[in-house]
């Protein structure tokens, strides 16, 4: 059953946002507390909060398991394809090969305290992104696939 | 020294609201009475223990310039916000939970919606 | 890689090769011995009917021992230790747990003490 | 000093909310506990200068397993030994 | 009887942990060489600021695979308890 | 002594834990002591790694002094997840059970004995 | 200058405290998920207060965290408590 | 593609004031731009038929969206202030008398109900119990009835309110 | 270039290519049923194949170690950092080899099988991607050098088995039986995991071989020794924390009933590890040799004579597993025991630690046969109860022979390989004490009486009516279960070159502490 219009109201306004603020954590997780398993519970947990708000039936339209058992597996596919990417290039498994090489997210950073700027820390962002989607899509899982069984007793 | 003071009683009222908010808790007699006291108190409270922090970044930037406590003032202004917005949300939500599933207010006068529902 | 060689057990030896090799050989041996056998033996005729003191022959489903009834006389005589052994799998979660953490603890105490 | 209370208040927190945990037999009220203890213990991350582990067990705990461990006492029963009370 | 071995149990276990106490120090480690390595040289080599991430996917970015996989083995596994049985798949023996 | 706090009161928190787990039958409240172990380690990883006057081990807008031990942090971030994972599962069991057998006292969940 | 956020951030969680003895009491259902509701206020403040006494700026986003995720696990317990899951 | 750009935009604009303070271009980092017009596109693409359900883009206007904050800091921070003292003064004396009404308000769109609910749970002495979702009647629990107020059948919104017109300035910002 | 490659990393592509093929597995799966077998059998055959070469790189060049995340792949210490490993850091020695040939044959013979197995149940998906996940699972236990990395992998396939073992959710018992398996090892896990938290506080660091150089005995890891020996002693079934073993080894599909017998080697693996190499003869060897061998004469003795009475055909067997165990718990007792004394050693010990170790490989050969078997009969008649079954020996003759070469090797008849690796643990256990010796024999006379009951209430007996038309095991399973036939008469017929190649070098790799810590740090 839905929650009263209040609360579906500030359900819909809070997922752009928290999805966002999750992004953030997910992004910027070489440099402030977080990285991608916190950022993806975050997101995870607007999912939560948007079927909460409405109802299992209402949501099963818009937020569809596919697409998140898909997005588990794109992120697992793009971590260990990270890890796998410094075998091809003569390293072994998870070296660190963007870090400190110029291309994308490979400037240094300087050493001590410094406010840090997001283009550092070579693999770790990607890393972080692709464990971030991957918890995004697997704590909706869970929370989707457990409501399904009250769902199914209702009816 | 005077952003000092400011903060300080910022921080004493913070603390204030915060207590009485958790005192009409333990007071209180029933479910919608306490909502009263929890939600209006302590949302102020904590937005005021906000504002010192708040004060407090203004005071920090106003001396250095640091960029860095810009961050904070903004971060600190979202927290609250979003302290404010969900607090009054989630106590709407068990207000109306509690009143669902049938507890009575306690000394009431008038139930309207007790009616409006049988 | 010699395939013939022996497995030494410390005080003996073992190999298997050579056990077959006398397998096969008292295999021949208890052919041999059969083929001497009386040969006037007929499948069908009442020669391998059981003779069960005149009666007729159960129908060949109702001989068949069932499991539950094998080694009947060997749980019969380990009764005292089976009626303790068996009511400790009580299917309990918390029996198992119990178990699993009072090893821990004995085992604390034994290593403490004897380290 | 301050520290020192400030950890001793949460630490007596946390064992205070476990206790609670063990002897409400109202399911709801002791999942609610867990919520607690989770709140508490990110608390005392926090002070150990963890908030990466203070983030990862408010949005865990705070959120999820508060949420998963309703759903599932909504799909079983609600209070301990099993009658509806 | 159960309830006395149990609580046996947990004073046993309990005073054994309180070794733990005993004998370490909160706030002061034993050693520390490996993380001062980390905090040392982290930074340099990692290119990251946060120290905790680049010990979590660069130093130990395996454990974090490991541990990624065990949330993907928790989903598939909760898929597997909720799925919908197939026509005539349910029986029961016995 | 006084600064040992934090691992006394994991090893409190550890055995009540335990506790809930031994002496309960209901399985939710089970898992609600499982959950409780966990978080208790986790403690106690983090404890490990306290340095007395550190900070964060996090080099952004940080005042530079000594820093806490990283390696507890990354090893409890991982334990939470397996925490979370372990929970989920376990909950989705408890409610096959009720499904199957009625019940989530485990004192009735036994047709598996002997 | 006196350090005044600790003593702050004490007291506050010295409220927690108290806020959690309407969770042990609390007689209904949904007393026990406003003490919840309360306490998550109070750990907010309480994580600001203490981000700024540690002079790390990046803690308060810890602070954000917990101000948005706690209030899922009040709806969720909204939710339930009014039959509607 | 309206949705989606107003989306976008929305999620642009927090990510921004997230990250403000982390370089010199304006207050941001050319790289956090980058990022943030990324991250903006993958919300928008996921969220745009959350905050846009309604299909009606009256928030869309940057003046309403203006007087949100003038609000919060303007009359709404007086009520606050009054409610606030009114239940210090009822924790501490124990003074009440409580009851549930009617209140009509006359609103016709989401965010407006949304926000007076809001703004009432906020304010004197009173809290938002339910809603009905037809009529956008809102039935309200007031710590302390006025002597002969429970007699009414219904009461109107802005009488509840002391010192500020507040479901005027709602109806300002939100139809 | 291909070949150097792969063989150059072969420790991360062991993890990597079943990982891979458990994610894309779901998507697979949506393709078609056939394109699904083949990836997941394909994915299996590659792993193994990817084992075998790593195992026979092992075994001819010695230990490998690979370095997770350095410049270079056996950079175990980096140059700047005085001496410390500060990497994930596999070891593979010629122990682990052992156990990833185990787990790589088991493996593929069960994958054959459970493709028509599971055939026309639901969630074949899922099925696949856990059993992937579990091989991946029980070859990091075993590789790995870093005590954290252990524990992740053992909740990998803690988890995996878990779900596996629910898998018939039509039937309450199976999810009771993962229940139950899975709370145990989730609180073993925990426990296990504040012992790592202890050795983390005391030495700071969590490689096996830091952790073995630093060793100091305090009370601190007496406590943790223990802490990790119960987990793990429970993780692998033995009296009296064997209660989980019944329930699950019997609920489980039949396929994975098989692989659970390797899971629990691994979990034997990893404490025979912890006892070896990280403690050896820093602890007071003989008092925990005497625990384990206590451990392993409780198991034997308790678990076959609980086995005797059942009815259950597969939970019969499972207590044979319990008992199975309790001989290389045995065998690797009493090496452990004797640990430190060379005369001893050279007399006795290597041979029994030689037999436990011969052990564990028979015993996942036939063990994992006869459970394959079990399966084989529970898909054509539907029953597991022994009291129903009877004359099935007229229908399903492979099955029936099968049957009896592993019954005839789980009870140590000539010429199969159990009897070998027991003769291997009586003679050597007899010079040790001879009581031990002989509860073993007798042991095993009640193991070979108990699969005669099994075999005469299955297969003897005329066709019983209900019976009449059930028809012999499809294909794919029958060649499952040849491969470990095979496996099983080959080890039996030539013992002593399987000794020599694959069990003296493991043996002795567990017991020399000092290589193993060389091979990691450098030097000595």
């Amino acid at each position: 059953m839905r929650m009263s219009k209040i609360v579906r109201t500030s359900a819909d306004l809070l997922y752009p946002f928290i999805l966002i603020f999750g992004l953030y954590v997910v992004l910027h997780g070489h440099l402030t507390p977080g990285g991608g398993f916190q950022g993806g519970a975050v997101i995870a947990t607007s999912v939560v909060l948007v079927i909460v708000a409405w109802s299992y039936e209402d949501i099963l339209a818009m937020l569809r398991k596919v697409v998140y058992k898909a997005q588990e597996s794109a992120g697992l596919i793009l971590f260990i394809g990270t890890g796998a990417a410094a075998l091809l290039i003569g390293f072994p498994f998870f070296y660190n090969f963007l870090a400190n090489s110029g291309l994308l997210f490979g400037m240094p950073a300087p050493p001590g305290p410094n406010p840090g700027e997001l283009n550092t820390a070579g693999v770790i962002p990607v890393m972080n992104i692709a464990v971030g989607i991957e918890v995004w899509g697997g704590l909706a899982i869970i929370v989707l696939c457990m409501l399904s069984s009250l769902a199914r007793e209702r009816t | 020294m005077i952003t000092d003071t400011i903060v300080l009683i910022c921080l004493v009222i913070g603390i204030l609201f915060n207590a009485l908010g958790v005192l009409g808790l333990l007071r209180f007699p029933d479910v919608y009475t306490r909502m009263h006291a929890t939600t209006k108190a302590t949302t102020f409270g904590s937005v005021f223990t906000a504002l010192a922090v708040i004060i407090y970044g203004g005071s920090l930037y106003y001396g250095t310039a640091d960029p860095q406590y810009i961050t904070l003032i903004i971060h600190t202004i979202i927290a609250a916000l979003a302290l404010a917005f969900t607090n009054a949300v989630s106590s709407h939500a068990l207000a109306r939970a509690a009143h669902k599933s049938g507890i009575k207010p306690a000394q009431a006068v008038v139930d309207r919606l007790g009616e409006a529902r049988r | 890689m010699d395939i013939f060689t022996t497995l030494s057990t410390g005080s003996g030896y073992w190999n298997p090769l050579a056990w077959l090799g006398g397998f096969l050989v008292i295999t021949v041996i208890v052919w041999l011995i059969w083929s001497r056998g009386e040969k006037s033996y007929k499948k069908g005729t009442a020669q391998t009917a059981p003779y069960l003191s005149g009666n007729a022959e159960p129908a060949k489903g109702d001989v068949h021992i069932r499991a539950g009834n094998l080694y009947w006389g060997y749980t019969e005589a380990l009764k005292g230790y089976y009626s303790r052994i068996v009511p400790i799998h009580t299917g309990i979660l918390n029996d198992y747990v119990m178990w699993y953490l009072g090893v821990t603890a004995l085992l604390i105490i034994v290593v403490v003490i004897f380290a | 000093m301050i520290e020192i209370i400030l950890q001793l208040v949460v630490l007596a927190g946390l064992v205070a909310s476990a206790l609670m945990v063990f002897f409400l037999k109202d399911l709801l009220a002791a999942a609610l506990a867990a919520g607690f203890f989770s709140f508490l213990i990110s608390v005392e991350f926090y002070i150990l200068q963890a908030p990466d582990v203070a983030i990862s067990q408010a949005a865990i705990g705070a959120g999820l397993t508060t949420a998963i461990f309703i759903i599932a006492i909504r799909a079983t029963s609600r209070y301990e030994g099993g009658e509806e009370q | 009887m159960k309830r006395t071995i149990s609580a046996l149990v947990l004073l046993v276990i309990g005073i054994a942990l309180l070794a733990i106490p005993v004998l370490l120090t909160f706030g002061s480690p034993l050693m520390s060489d490996m993380d001062d390595y980390f905090i040392a040289h982290g930074q340099a080599e990692t290119a990251a600021n946060n120290i905790v991430t680049s010990v979590v996917f660069d130093f130990r970015g395996f454990d974090t695979l490991g541990e990624s996989v065990v949330l993907f083995t928790a989903v598939v596994g909760v898929g597997l308890m909720f799925r919908t049985l197939r026509a005539g798949e349910e029986y029961e023996d016995e | 002594m006084l600064w040992n706090i934090p691992f006394i009161a994991m090893v409190a928190i550890t055995l009540i834990g335990l506790a809930i787990v031994l002496f309960k039958r209901n399985l939710i409240k089970i898992f609600l002591g499982i959950n409780i172990f966990e978080a208790a380690v986790n403690l106690f990883l983090i404890t490990l790694g306290y340095r007395e006057g550190g900070i964060a081990p996090i080099y952004t807008n940080a005042p530079s002094q000594e820093m806490v031990m990283a390696t507890p942090q990354a090893l409890t971030l991982t334990s939470i997840v397996i925490g979370v994972a372990t929970s989920a599962l376990l909950l989705s069991f408890a409610i096959i059970i009720w499904k199957k057998y009625g019940t989530i006292e485990t004192d009735k969940i036994r047709r598996l004995k002997e | 200058m006196i350090d005044y956020w600790l003593p702050a951030a004490l007291i506050l969680v010295i409220l927690i405290m108290l806020a959690a003895v309407r969770l042990w009491i609390g007689p209904t259902p949904a007393d026990r998920a406003l003490a919840v509701d309360t306490v998550n206020t109070l750990t907010v403040a309480v994580l600001i207060l203490l981000g700024v006494a540690y002079r790390q700026i990046i803690f308060i986003d810890v602070a954000i965290v917990y101000a948005l995720l706690s209030f899922v696990s009040t709806l969720f317990i909204a939710k339930y408590i009014g039959g509607e899951l | 593609m309206i949705p989606f750009v107003l989306t976008a935009i929305f999620a642009l604009v927090i990510y921004l004031i997230l990250t403000a303070g982390s370089g010199n271009l304006g207050v941001w980092s050319a790289s956090e731009i980058i990022a943030g017009i990324a991250l903006a596109l993958v919300t928008a693409g996921v969220t745009r038929r959350f905050l846009c359900r309604s299909g009606n883009y009256r928030m869309a206007n940057p003046l309403r969206l203006l007087l949100i904050p003038v609000y919060i800091l303007g009359p709404f921070l007086v009520e606050v202030t009054k409610a606030n003292l009114d239940v210090a003064y009822r924790v501490i004396t124990g003074n009440i008398r409580p009851g549930i009404i009617r209140v009509r308000s006359g609103l016709k769109t989401d965010l407006g109900i949304f926000m007076l609910a809001n703004s009432i749970t906020l304010t004197p002495g009173t809290i938002t119990v339910d809603i009905d979702e037809e009529t956008h009647d809102l039935f309200v629990h007031n710590i302390n009835l006025a002597q002969g107020e429970e007699s009414h059948e219904s009461i109107q919104d802005h009488e509840l309110f002391a010192i500020a017109d507040l479901p005027a300035w709602i109806r300002r910002i939100a139809e | 270039m291909i070949p150097g490659f792969i063989t150059q990393n072969s420790p991360a592509l062991l993890i990597m290519v079943p990982l891979i093929a458990a994610f894309l597995c779901p998507f697979i799966g949506k393709i078609s049923a056939a394109a699904r077998n083949i990836w997941a059998v394909g994915a299996m055959a590659l792993t193994s194949a990817i084992a075998f070469l790593l195992a026979f790189d092992v075994y001819s060049a010695g230990t490998r170690v690979y370095v997770f995340g350095a410049s270079a792949i056996n950079l175990a210490v980096p140059l700047d950092s005085g001496g410390i490993p500060i990497r994930i850091i596999f070891t593979v020695d010629a122990m682990s080899a052992l156990m990833q040939i185990i787990a790589a044959t088991v493996g593929f013979a069960v994958i054959l099988y459970s493709v028509s197995s599971e055939r026309s149940h639901s969630g074949i998906e899922s099925y696949y991607t856990l059993y992937l996940l579990m091989i991946a699972g029980v070859m990091g236990m075993v590789s790995t050098g870093d005590l954290f990395n252990f524990f992740v992998f053992l909740e990998i396939l803690s988890i995996s088995s878990a779900a596996l073992i629910a898998y018939r959710i039509d039937k309450g018992t199976a999810v009771e039986a993962a229940l139950k398996y899975f709370v145990l090892s989730t609180i073993g896990a925990m426990v296990i995991l504040i012992a790592i938290g202890i050795y983390y506080g005391e030495y700071n660091a969590l490689n096996i071989a830091v952790i073995a150089s630093r060793m100091q005995f305090t009370l601190l890891d007496q406590i943790a020794l223990v802490l990790v020996m119960a987990a793990l002693a429970m993780k692998c079934g033995s009296v009296p924390m064997h209660f989980w073993t019944p329930d699950a080894y019997s609920m489980a599909p039949a396929s994975i009933t098989a692989m659970l017998v390797v899971a629990s080697q691994a979990s034997l693996y990893g404490l025979f590890r912890v006892l070896f190499t990280l403690y050896n003869v820093t602890m007071n060897a003989a008092t925990v040799g005497w625990i384990i061998i206590t451990l392993g004469v409780l198991s034997m003795v308790i678990g076959v004579t609980m086995a005797i009475p059942q009815k259950d055909v597969k939970r019969l067997m499972a207590y044979h597993a319990v008992s199975q165990t309790g001989y290389m718990l045995l065998g690797v007792g009493v090496g452990l025991a004797v640990l430190g004394n060379q005369s001893l050693m050279d007399a006795f010990g290597y041979m029994a630690m030689e037999g436990g170790i011969f052990h564990i490989v028979n015993h996942a050969m036939y063990k994992g046969l006869l459970f394959l078997t079990a399966g084989a009969i529970f898909l054509r008649i539907g029953t597991r109860n022994l009291n129903k079954m009877g004359g099935l020996g007229h229908n399903m003759k492979y099955t029936m022979i099968f049957f009896i070469i592993g019954a005839l090797a789980i009870a140590g008849i000539p010429p199969f390989n159990g009897f070998a690796s027991k003769l291997m643990i009586y003679e050597s256990v007899f010079a040790f004490n001879p009581i031990l010796s002989i509860i073993a024999m007798v042991v095993s006379i009640l193991t070979l009486a108990s699969f005669v009951k099994v075999f005469h209430s299955i297969f003897m007996g005329p066709k019983l009516p209900e019976y009449e038309n059930v028809k012999e095991a499809p294909a794919p399973m029958l060649i499952g279960m040849a491969i470990l036939a095979c496996i099983v008469i080959a080890f039996g017929l030539f013992p002593q070159q399987v000794v020599d190649t694959l069990i003296v070098p493991a043996a002795h790799a567990l017991v020399n502490q000092g290589a193993y810590i060389s091979a990691v740090l450098g030097g000595a």
